[in-house]
């Protein structure tokens, strides 16, 4: 539990098919500590999943490192497990076995991988749908499994790309607190992606900013938890709301493109 | 208030009335459209029809199968049998071909001889097929090599080719039979079908899977081969039944046993009263048994991958 | 300002594939006047695009009716034009061609279409896509796309079921500015169904609730336009925040289950 | 900063090496299974081979083929050519076989006739499936009738079926050549592909056209006509590559001219030095050239598919 992670000047660089480089990520710099809850908010197409890419291991950098303590991230493993925006829970296994992929690939012996499958399908409140196909379950639902296979696997750091962003908005609400409540038990360090700025603030300690692949700012967000209608609607939460929105607004040219 | 609490439970008999009418009127088009194929059939075997030598009562080529199933006087008057190794064991002790029991004359051991090559043909096909092509997934190597001979030949060059191997074994190779022809056109087929299925799980997936730690062989275990089942088993499905047509084929053209060599020999029977019939009979026999074999093969493929709605569904 | 749509003792039950009935809309009761922004909000599976697909022809009701003036509704026409949720852009038409899709249909002379296609396109600032395919144009883009094609048709009621879900937040708040203003000028009656409250209090003149189908509460929204964030965190708009919420909210029983 | 912006630049140069080499290696890759084809041939023709009777070197088949392709010595020894009409015509006059040019005897006629008649074929049997297929998009009743008793024979059983109607008619019937098969095939066929590609046809994009005012006419029009496009082409390729297979499979067995017809002449002439050789030359004409005809089709409906991405990528 105190794995700091440290993005070390980091670019990321694509060659578009028209021949065009795209700098997903510019010279990022920033560290997290453990059990931070960090966001990570940004238009489409502005770097922010690249980010979490990088870390996860999925997409090499092009320059720079990150960094998981001393040692650089080269590739994806079960110390940086993710959760993903599309359904990625494996439709041929069923709950439990969903939920005991990552315990198996890390030969976790049967005994210890039963106990923690059923730890985290009582968790996540799934304990009676443990022998369910993925197909007899509701989105929201699918999203708790794969929510479950990320904590069960035991990573310190849990990667989330726009995990909620498919579903509806009030199972939307229901599985932050989900989250939220799983974050406090647990302690480990979230990096959630997200465009959506209200989601973030429900969520975050921290948000981080991206534009164009840059870090354009840092917000610590103070505000007391839990973050009802009121504490989002107090003056510092709109003041938090409108600095992200003047960073990432919407400029007059790109409002007529859309 | 114009809405009574009747209207909403009529809904259920509604739904129920329209659902039957539904099926009825399904399971109605179903047999206009048989009894119209038979009409049309005993239309082009009447006496005023051009193709009346040529095409036999439907009735007729069921009588002639059924009379000639378990021995049939004109294959014994042919001297054609299908028991050789028993008909060497007799000759031993000095007896000859009308020793043979009767079942040796009759066509049901021709039928099962095809049924039973086709069947080793395409499991063997299928293993071949399915061992370079899920090995491929975990040894990129291999798909690196194969992946372009195999595209040289291409999906589209199978259904080109597959024809032209049964010309070409089929005529200047006759001891390549049945098996032979059927083994390579299912390996291919199956390479390609586990190529696609593999390539057709999604990426996110895959990636998931990495994340929580899998390796190549957890990710073969968990991901890759349940993953690729059902389309397998679609492409399964689609050899199989190709395999039915090829491997008759091969006996029409070269071999002499099986039912396509029945075929053969009664066209040349032709112009007597009972070819056609016999002809017309065998290839509906071959027909019915390739849908009820995949039939069961739907059952089958629904019960294995229930975990995926469609493939309950359609058993593709 | 008249009557325009009289939804009248609504009934709409559907038989399960188990055999349960759902009753999708319960006896429910409204009218809309003209040039009405009217959103629909409710969770999923409570009878949101039931109403609307009602309202649009595409479904039948079971009992009762909806009225357009005195006359009620019995299938699809052009005076009812739909903006669906999924992408409903003609891929193999350029964007021009979907947007006269519409006026073809209706037979419309040449040189009129023409206007009318031109006049939109520019209306939702896409006069320099005309000639382009839809797959050249962002998810947003073909969203102006619908909007333009629903707009050129003329009809007076125009629909709209959750046709900015997919999209980025940015994206979104973006469109939320182009519909806001095609509204002002043109006047049409917009039924927009979301279930994203935010969106709800960006847009609405009026909010009608639907829970199980049947209609909870009718609210008519009276903020300030535009409702930039600080009108959105007055006590006024928190006030029909919580109470859309209290409405609609999480009950125990379902966060288990969402 | 340890970064400079260099790195960042030479991106571009790494991403085109990359890009290149992945080229390369294709390439070779292909080469590679190109010559391992290739060797694998000329091996199992070699003296050392047990099938060195049956299968001529690669080398020897090409030869042969330029040698026969404008005129054959051995045709005219065998007395067959390919101009029927000009015999007649010569015959008025008193001429005989010897006076016809010297290309009737050439394989060059023969191989012609057997591609128009196989594009004859498969350009009336899509015009006849696409007729009742989309037609049937706008008058239901039609689909009522067609779709049951379509699918009393089902998408499968065509794959089963359509060999055994040559078996039928290839043997029985031998009048009914190429032009018949294939076109019965090719109809059915488009009838299901264009089918299917309605199906395909999101609902949301049909409903959506509805409530813009779509009536029957310009839902036609503007919906379903572009929209089946990809789908029913991609069906075209399937259907012309089984074409080629079928109408030379039903020359092998019937008529007494076109490519198939030699195929079968020369298989009479095995053990014979040239046989193998004009029956794999041929073979391999075939194949070719049903590749070049599938390689042009791809660049057409790559064409007028290019508002589908897919379409522009795969042409299917």
């Amino acid at each position: 539990m105190s794995t700091v992670v440290n993005f070390e000047n980091l670019w990321c660089v694509f060659e578009h098919r028209s021949g065009q480089l795209v700098h997903a990520l510019e010279d990022v710099n920033f560290s997290v500590d453990p059990g931070e809850f960090v966001c990570v908010v940004g238009r489409s197409g502005h770097g922010k999943t690249t980010l979490l890419r990088v870390l996860a291991g999925l997409q090499p950098p092009t320059a720079g490192a990150v960094k998981l303590g001393d040692t650089a991230v080269s590739g994806p493993g079960s110390d940086r497990a993710m959760v993903f925006q599309q359904d990625t829970v494996f439709p041929w296994l069923h709950v439990r076995e969903n939920v005991e992929f990552g315990l198996r690939s890390n030969k976790v012996p049967e005994d210890e991988r039963n106990e923690i499958t059923d730890y985290w399908l009582s968790a996540v409140g799934l304990e009676d749908f443990a022998d369910s196909w993925p197909r007899e379950l509701s989105g929201g639902m699918r999203k708790r499994v794969a929510l479950a296979s990320a904590m069960a696997v035991g990573s310190d750091v849990v990667l989330m790309d726009e995990p909620f962003g498919s579903v509806d908005y009030f199972t939307r609400r229901n599985l932050h607190e989900v989250l939220l409540n799983l974050w406090f038990e647990t302690k480990k360090t979230i990096f959630f992606v997200t465009h959506d700025i209200e989601e973030a603030l429900i969520l975050a300690d921290r948000v981080i900013l991206l534009a164009e692949g840059k870090l354009v700012d840092d917000i610590p967000v103070t505000l007391p938890r839990p973050r009802n209608e009121d504490v989002r609607a107090t003056p510092e939460a709109v003041g938090v709301f409108k600095l992200i929105l003047r960073h990432l607004g919407i400029t007059e040219e790109e409002a007529t493109r859309a | 208030m114009t809405t009574t609490d009747s209207d909403v439970l009529d809904v259920r008999a509604a739904a129920h009335r329209q659902k039957r009418r539904r099926q009825i009127s399904y399971v109605l088009y179903l047999i206009l459209g048989i009894v119209l194929s038979l009409l049309m059939w005993e239309l082009v075997a009447a006496p005023f029809s051009p193709l009346f030598y040529l095409v036999p009562p439907p009735f007729d080529a069921f009588r002639h199968f059924g009379e000639n199933l378990m021995f049939s006087e004109r294959m014994l008057e042919r001297y054609v049998h299908a028991c050789p190794d028993l008909l060497d064991e007799l000759e031993v002790t000095g007896r000859g071909m009308f020793d043979l029991p009767d079942h040796c004359f009759g066509y049901i051991r021709h039928l099962m001889r095809t049924t039973r090559n086709i069947m080793i043909a395409v499991t063997l096909g299928t293993v071949f097929g399915l061992t370079v092509g899920l090995s491929s997934l975990v040894f990129p190597r291999i798909a690196d090599v194969v992946t372009p001979i195999a595209g040289f030949f291409g999906t589209t060059p199978i259904f080109i080719a597959a024809p032209f191997f049964v010309i070409w074994f089929g005529i200047e190779y006759p001891l390549m039979t049945t098996v032979g022809v059927v083994v390579f056109y299912t390996t291919l087929l199956m390479y390609f079908f586990s190529r696609r299925a593999a390539d057709n799980i999604e990426v996110g997936i895959i990636e998931s899977a990495l994340t929580l730690g899998g390796d190549r062989r957890s990710i073969f275990r968990w991901v890759y081969l349940p993953g690729t089942i059902p389309e397998i088993a679609g492409g399964f499905r689609i050899a199989l039944a190709g395999a039915w047509g090829l491997g008759t084929l091969v006996e029409v053209l070269g071999i002499q046993m099986g039912g396509g060599f029945l075929i053969r020999m009664w066209s040349f029977a032709m112009g007597v009263l009972e070819g056609p019939a016999a002809v017309v009979s065998l290839i509906l026999f071959f027909g019915v048994l390739a849908v009820l074999v995949d039939g069961v093969l739907v059952l089958f493929i629904r019960f294995i991958t229930r975990w995926s709605e469609s493939g309950r569904r359609l058993g593709l």
